[in-house]
């Protein structure tokens, strides 16, 4: 297991090259930005009768968060910040710490989408392996061209489309929200009740973004072992069928990781759609509502979040894979 | 030496591929419905500005529902909606299309370069290209949509590729690694065949199928971001198109809460779908064109 | 395959979760509509609070710039402006019962059974330690333009807070320094408590508060300085717990929706019929119009929308109810840039433009076409203006053939394909500027550019990003035409400064204004002084002496601005929106209607302490 | 005794060109305590005829007729499911072509044994370990390091030897071993094909070695089949086969061999190419196009396998004598010889 703990180690080393360099990335990038969060609010001021001076020193006064450091200086602290967990402060929020925005929202993000990620997978994998398996049957056929057209399909195309159903027309399902607000948040079943109601469809939206990759990586995947020499093999030593089953499934889901890691980032960063389509109050919407108010140390923080869990999830889909598959593990 | 035979007989037959290609398009008849969707959406997006050049207002008729004068009604200023996705189209499909060269010239120039140099130009370009691959290429777009304006399909076009090539360029890498390793191109070296020859008339005819699957679908995920930042309304409206129509009809329209906009709402809603629905078939085609397994059997 | 029956028994347990849901969610569904036994207590009030967007981890904290706090419900105040364009000092009794305006300043007498939600009683360090943050908040403090004694501006400057006794308060005005709207500045800042915020600010604030006011130019500098500092502590502290002295306290905020419960303590507890109210999330308004047309909410917020919505809205069960909102929606000009220097041109354009037209279908529910280009809306043209005054302004009528024949005065030629010409010759086109997210503007520009393009000047409408990024560009005298809003109201005054003022190049010193041609926050308007029916007058003096004018004796001066106004057209006054809310009184009854401006400005809360919104 | 009877198997795949024999009416018999050697060029239909002594002709192909008869079992091609697959792995013991990878990558070799045992419903499946280390010492690998190991912990050359393991473990009769030396280094295809010989002996297997390396064969076969174009053209005795080719394909196949010539020099291939499915004679003999020694009945009928002295069988038209006697090369046999 040595071998392991240093693969663990030089994925971790390299998932941190490349947080710095995202860092990095965004930290100029969002400095390179024009227009400040104050210039929003000024004419929201001025139209509330303030004069423009008035106006002028009220935006400095409540957002006059910004530093006037050299570029070079600040970015050097919030390094140094960012290695305590510290992002920094809203500057829309006047002041709030951009860490604690972010926790209130990652939860409506990571849990919906780990839902739908299961399902997905779930749905997904066994759709593959009937599709592989019927691969020349027209049912076959039409499996994998409903994969490839879902994951074809435009998240917010999808989420719109379930809205229009599941609320507008059959007014089955909430359309904005994470539960009611009446409710005692806890375990009550009435909230978790209430949680995983309006979780519904935004679980369902990722679940099918994510469906058609499953899908069509599953078949090929079944495909291509089942074309491999030792299924040949065992079926000429008279393994039972489910034997083989089993040692094609196992071998079929390995290059699944690969799949995984990808359909998390592509969930991740697509969340902003559904979340805006569903109003869900996750780490998309957060980052989309920073952008409109142009409140950048939120804007960086959610997309520094966003882009750690990407990394993170390659880590874990190479670290599972390399616990599965005995010959990377040396 | 097998490599060498199948060498051989790539350079007898001239245009094996299209052969191929023909075959496999033919060989079922959802491949030739998506190649006829395509197709018709290609010639909409090249000939439907020719047709109608300005949208015509008309502020007595908004939302009006689809009749003979306007097929899918019309939209919150009595233009008509049809025309509106007819022209739409333009801005659509040039994007993707423009998208996709820059997606396929980074991609396979990288690719190849890393794939048939190794050693240290490969890792450094496969450096590249993972943090290519890891920078969320939507939340990124949006951010930049506050500094750029999207206003011509260049400017989307590039950016998209510039976010998109990363899956290209590892695809286009691996493939060029395998035909390495079936020996494919020690057979063209010892044929005395230069390295540029080998580069573009063996490797990239033997990737261009695998290629083009991924730009297939990287288009369809470009036509989604496109048209997805100006559904968000991120972008500003710069000239008519499904995304703005999109917006228009759910954020001006009411669409969904009101059925008088839902024509206006399902119309460029379902050119996407029908886009989709036609890369996605014939996709099919090329998939098998890759994936001789899948040919065998069918 | 172990892991794999895991897998299927958690879907197992969420798919009954969702069995469940669905039945817990149509239980309480039911009795949301019936009211059921709620009826007494009257129940929950649903509304949307259109001031911020509801956000998870925002503090609950009034000072905050996008806090979790709602105004009238759990925020409060001495008293709430009626918005009256006649009386700017006429307000709504909140925590101050009543007031009597003297020659120092003000006397409150507080409501007295004012209570915060923890009991206490609201007292006078309440209101001192309020004015104070006021100061670092940028609300208090010196004022602009400060000439002799009357003065104008949006900030009160309170030099000291005293206690008579028996709730009676005495908060006095900065000697030497006379603001006409004090008593309304003053009673509209927000009042906090005292125990959770003095902790937050420094024991001497009333001696920096004297240093800002104090003679020493440097000495105030620096305190202003200092207080601005300690604002920003002020803004980013977030209280555990929210205390508050209006008819509800804030219970819980979820991420998409706040609850808050009636509050006990509350003076006029006996009013306010709701015994909950939910405040919901929204990030555009078509998210209204779904709570709207499912009859989701009692009351609504303005919400601009188009017609077919607000039939269904109607169609739903709810009544609509319209107010005035003090503002314009305009096409204005920069007047720097020929052929938009020319008054001809720009009563031209105006001739062109089908206002009720563009309105159609920029603002078809929530706007109307302005009937004159007055630098005021409709309405508050009407108050000010005598008939014949009124009588004698260009409403600019739709008439192309007027337009065609000012422009062949200004030497513009048309061509053959009907394409207008500039005097020297070149074709003229115009760039219609909007901005990105303006969606009522950016449609009105379709229908602008159409007609302008069909009179045979070529218009393009062109957006830009952001606001922000707007009011750079336009500033910079980057754009010739483009959407402003103009007639900022209630106060005259105010309106005529977004055209006339500071930011157009009009500055004031000690009462006197002079016009500059620099470096212009606005859309610029080149000339200092007009001629109108013969007379000259100078725009800018006039708003500067507008602002320091009691309203009663405005209307002289608001007749020789709306003329010159109408006259010069620095901007063509589009549409004038009006504040269209809705209600149901499905569970309640008694909500203001139309006609009760006063009210339907101000939010649900306030009717609820003026006893409006009864159980049914 | 003879373990299997093949008689007039046909197996046809289907092609584009409608259904083609890759093996045409071959009877073939393996008898106990004797290996026989199957050798063929790629395409001869040799691997065929293997898969389907085990009823496992892939798709698209199937056996349109003939029998396969295994002692104690009967006709393995009219057996189906569970029956069948006892007796693949049971009397039947298959070593893979690609033994290299005939492993699952991501199990031990030792928990794949179990699960062979479990398939089979062995009851006592500790013997059966027990067993499967015995043969593995056998062969001189370390049983109990190689049941924990994983396949790619393993040479090319264990590899197979687990292969064979896997295919005696249950106690087959019959061994069937399809390429056995073809991705090996000389030196393990020598041990290999020892190891072959002696399990072979020990438990007086009928074993069957399937392969295109006739030098190889030569070295442990008892007996020789020879294919070409689907048919078998000759077989019998593998020394005497080897003496005296009859058929001149045979002949042919062994000058291309160094190994059995000593003569390096002399040793030259075969010209032209071997046919496939479609490119194979329908009418006449198969082999004719490439014969040296073609005669006109050669063009219009197809020969027979006839029996001949000494257990020896051929099919050809042109007399043994005038193979054994003629010319490599020398074309001018096509007229006749005196």
């Amino acid at each position: 297991m040595t071998g392991f703990a240093r693969r663990l180690a030089g994925k971790l080393l390299a998932g941190l090259v490349m947080v710095w360099v995202v860092v990095t990335f965004t930290f100029f990038l969002v400095h390179a930005l024009p227009g400040k969060p104050g210039d929003v609010q000024y004419e929201s001021y001025i139209m509330q009768g303030f004069n423009p001076e008035e106006a002028r020193a009220k935006v400095t006064a409540v957002y006059g968060f910004t530093s006037h450091d050299p570029l070079f200086s600040q970015y050097l602290g919030y390094l140094g910040r960012l290695l305590h967990g510290d992002l920094g402060q809203s500057v829309y929020y006047s002041g709030v710490p951009v860490s604690h925005l972010i926790w209130s929202a990652l939860p409506w993000t990571v849990l919906p989408v780990l839902t739908g990620l299961l399902v997905s997978f779930l749905i997904g994998v066994i759709a593959g392996v009937i599709a592989a398996v019927k691969r020349s049957s027209r049912w076959g056929g039409l499996l994998s061209v409903s994969g490839s057209l879902v994951a074809g399909v435009p998240s917010f195309v999808l989420a719109l489309l379930l809205l229009l159903v599941f609320h507008t027309e059959w007014h089955l399902l909430p359309d904005a929200g994470t539960s009611d607000i009446t409710l005692e948040p806890g375990w009550s079943p009435e909230y978790v009740g209430s949680v995983v109601q309006h979780a519904v469809l935004p679980v369902i939206s990722y679940a099918l973004l994510s469906y058609g990759g499953w899908l069509l990586a599953m078949k090929s995947s079944v495909i291509t072992v089942l074309g491999d020499d030792f299924i040949l093999a065992s079926e000429l030593r008279g393994l039972a069928p489910v034997t083989r089953a089993r040692y094609i499934g196992r071998n079929a889901i390995l290059p699944l990781f690969t799949v995984l890691a990808l359909s998390f980032g592509i969930m991740f960063a697509g969340s902003f759609f559904i979340e805006q389509t569903f109003d869900y109050p996750g780490l998309g919407e957060l980052l989309l509502k920073s952008i409109g108010v142009r409140d950048y140390p939120v804007m960086a923080g959610a997309f520094l979040l966003i882009t750690v869990a990407i990394i993170a999830a390659n880590i874990v889909a190479d670290l599972c894979y390399t616990l599965i598959d005995p010959r990377v593990r040396r | 030496m097998a490599a060498t035979a199948a060498l051989s007989t790539r350079l007898r037959n001239r245009r094996p591929a299209l052969n191929a290609f023909r075959k496999a398009v033919t060989r079922k008849p959802g491949r030739l419905i998506g190649l006829g969707i395509i197709l018709f959406f290609v010639l909409l997006a090249i000939c439907g500005p020719w047709f109608y050049g300005s949208l015509a207002v008309d502020p007595n008729a908004i939302y009006a529902a689809p009749s003979a004068d306007h097929w899918l009604g019309t939209d919150f200023a009595g233009s008509d909606v049809f025309q509106e996705v007819v022209v739409g189209a333009r801005y659509v499909l040039s994007t993707a299309a423009l998208a996709a060269l820059f997606t396929s010239v980074l991609g396979i120039t990288v690719g190849l370069l890393a794939g048939y140099h190794r050693g240290f130009l490969d890792s450094a370009l496969m450096r590249v290209t993972d943090f290519v691959l890891t920078i969320p290429g939507l939340p990124l777009l949006i951010i930049l949509s506050t500094v750029w304006s999207f206003g011509s399909p260049w400017q989307m076009g590039l950016v998209l590729g510039l976010t998109g090539w990363g899956g290209v360029a590892r695809a286009v890498r691996s493939q060029a690694l395998t035909l390495r390793e079936r020996g494919f191109l020690e057979a063209a070296r010892g044929l005395g065949l230069p390295s540029r020859h080998i580069i573009v008339k063996e490797l990239l005819p033997n990737i261009a199928p695998y290629v083009a699957m991924h730009l297939l679908l990287s288009v369809i995920a470009f036509i989604g971001a496109e048209v997805g930042l100006f559904f968000l309304g991120l972008v500003p409206f710069s000239s008519t198109n499904w995304g703005v129509m999109l917006n228009q009809a759910v954020f001006s329209g009411g669409a969904m809460n009101s059925p008088d906009a839902l024509v206006y709402l399902l119309s460029p809603l379902v050119c996407i779908l029908l886009l989709t629905l036609g890369i996605v078939l014939f996709l099919d085609a090329i998939d098998e064109l890759f994936n001789p397994r899948l040919r065998e059997r069918a | 395959m172990s892991r794999q029956r895991t897998l299927v028994a958690g879907l197992a347990a969420a798919v009954a979760l969702t069995a469940l849901s669905a039945c817990s969610s149509s239980a309480k569904k039911t009795n949301n509509g019936d009211g059921g036994g709620a009826k007494k207590d009257g129940g929950v009030y649903t509304s949307i609070d259109a001031n911020y967007q509801i956000t998870a981890g925002a503090p609950m904290n009034p000072f905050n710039s996008s806090p979790n706090m709602f105004l009238g419900y759990d925020q409060m105040r001495l008293g709430f402006d009626k918005y009256n364009p006649l009386d700017p000092n006429d307000l709504f009794p909140g925590l101050a019962a009543s007031w009597t305006a003297t020659d120092t300043g003000l006397t409150v007498q507080l409501q007295p059974n004012a209570k915060w939600s923890d009991g206490t009683p609201v007292t006078v360090a309440d209101i001192k330690t309020s004015l104070a943050i006021a100061y670092t908040q940028g609300t208090a403090g010196p004022v602009a333009g400060a000439g002799g004694t009357i003065v104008q501006g949006t900030n009160f400057e309170v030099s000291d807070v005293k206690d008579l006794g028996g709730g009676k308060i005495e908060i006095d005005q900065l000697p030497g320094v006379k603001n006409l709207y004090f008593q309304r500045l003053v009673l509209s800042a927000t009042i906090v408590n005292d125990k959770v915020y003095s902790p937050q600010l420094p024991a001497d604030i009333w001696t920096q508060i004297a240093a800002v006011q104090g003679p020493d130019p440097a000495a105030a500098k620096a305190a202003a300085d200092k207080l601005s500092a300690e604002g920003k502590t002020i803004a980013a502290f977030a209280p555990a717990k929210d205390v508050s002295a209006g008819p509800f306290v804030l219970t819980r905020v979820g991420p998409g929706e706040a609850l808050l419960d009636r509050n006990q303590y509350f003076f006029a507890v006996d009013k306010v019929a709701p015994k909950q109210v939910i405040l919901r999330h929204y990030t555009g308004n078509q998210q209204i119009w779904g709570f709207l047309t499912n009859g989701e909410l009692d009351s609504s917020p303005y919400t601009s929308m188009p017609t077919n919505i607000a039939d269904q809205v109607v169609k739903a069960g709810y009544t609509r109810t319209d107010a005035p909102s003090y503002v314009s929606a305009s096409i204005a000009f920069n007047e720097k840039q020929a052929p938009y220097n020319n008054t001809a041109v720009r009563q031209a354009l105006a001739y062109v433009i089908d206002r009720d037209a563009v309105t159609k279908v920029g603002e078809p529910v929530g706007g109307i076409a302005a009937p004159y280009t007055t630098g005021l809306i409709g309405s508050q043209t009407d108050a000010f203006l005598s008939s014949d005054q009124k009588s004698a302004l260009n409403a600019y009528k739709p008439d192309p053939a007027k337009a065609a024949s000012l422009l062949q005065g200004a030497g513009f030629t048309k061509d053959g394909a009907g394409q207008w010409h500039l005097p020297d010759g070149s074709p003229w086109t115009i760039t219609l500027q909007t901005v990105n997210g303006f969606s009522d503007w950016i449609a009105a520009s379709t229908i602008v550019a159409n007609e302008l393009t069909a009179f045979g000047i070529k218009t393009t409408p062109a957006i830009t990003a952001d606001f922000a990024t707007y009011q750079k560009e336009m500033g910079a005298g980057k754009y010739a035409v483009g959407w402003w809003l103009t007639a900022l109201g209630p106060q005259t005054d105010k309106a005529y400064n977004r055209i006339y003022g500071a930011a157009d190049g009009f500055s004031v010193v000690n009462g006197k204004a002079t016009h500059s041609d620099t470096s212009p926050a606005n859309w610029f308007h080149t000339p200092a002084t007009y001629t109108v029916n013969g007379q000259t007058i100078d725009p800018g003096q006039l708003t500067a002496d507008l602002s320091v004018t009691p309203v009663a004796d405005q209307k002289p001066i608001i007749a020789q601005l709306a003329a010159a106004t109408n006259q010069e057209l620095p901007m063509i006054q589009i549409w004038n929106y009006t504040k269209v809310g809705f209600f149901t009184e499905k569970h309640f009854t008694n909500f203001p209607k139309t006609g009760s401006d006063a009210l339907l400005l101000n939010p649900p809360g306030v009717w609820m302490m003026q006893g409006y919104i009864q159980a049914k | 005794m003879t373990e299997v009877q093949v008689r007039d198997l046909t197996i046809e795949y289907q092609t584009s060109a409608g259904w083609l024999p890759a093996v045409a009416g071959a009877s073939l018999d393996l008898r106990a305590g004797e290996i026989t050697g199957l050798v063929g060029e790629s395409g001869s239909g040799k691997s065929t005829l293997a898969l389907a002594l085990l009823n496992a002709v892939p798709e698209p192909g199937r056996v349109a007729a003939g029998s396969v008869e295994v002692a104690g079992v009967g006709d393995v091609l009219s057996l189906s499911g569970k029956q069948l697959r006892k007796v693949r792995g049971g009397e039947l013991g298959y070593v893979f072509q690609a033994s290299q990878n005939s492993m699952n990558p991501l199990k031990t070799i030792g928990k794949q044994l179990l699960d062979l045992g479990r398939s089979h419903e062995v009851k006592d499946l500790r013997a059966l370990i027990a067993r499967a280390k015995d043969l593995a010492n056998r062969m001189g690998m370390d049983g109990d390091r190689v049941l924990d190991s994983y396949q790619h912990q393993l040479s090319g050359g264990m590899r197979q030897r687990i292969g064979i393991v896997f295919a005696l473990v249950l106690n087959a009769k019959v061994l069937i071993l399809d390429e056995p030396t073809t991705a090996l280094d000389m030196l393990s295809q020598a041990a290999v094909l020892d190891i072959v010989r002696t399990v072979h002996d020990e438990n007086q297997l009928s074993t069957l070695i399937i392969t295109h390396d006739i030098g190889a064969i030569s070295e442990i076969a008892d007996r020789l089949a020879v294919m070409y174009g689907g048919r078998i053209v000759e077989d019998g005795p593998l020394l005497d086969v080897l003496r005296r080719p009859t058929h001149p394909y045979t002949r042919a196949l062994i000058g291309a061999t160094a190994r059995i010539t000593g003569d390096v020099d002399a040793a030259r291939a075969l010209p032209g190419r071997p046919p496939d499915l479609t490119t194979v004679a329908r009418v006449g003999c198969v082999f004719r196009d490439r014969c040296p020694f073609a005669v006109t009945a050669c063009a219009d009928t197809e020969p027979p396998l006839v029996v001949g002295e000494a257990g020896r069988r051929r099919a050809c038209h042109v007399e043994p004598s005038t193979v054994l006697s003629g010319t490599p090369g020398t074309p001018a046999a096509v007229g006749g010889q005196p």
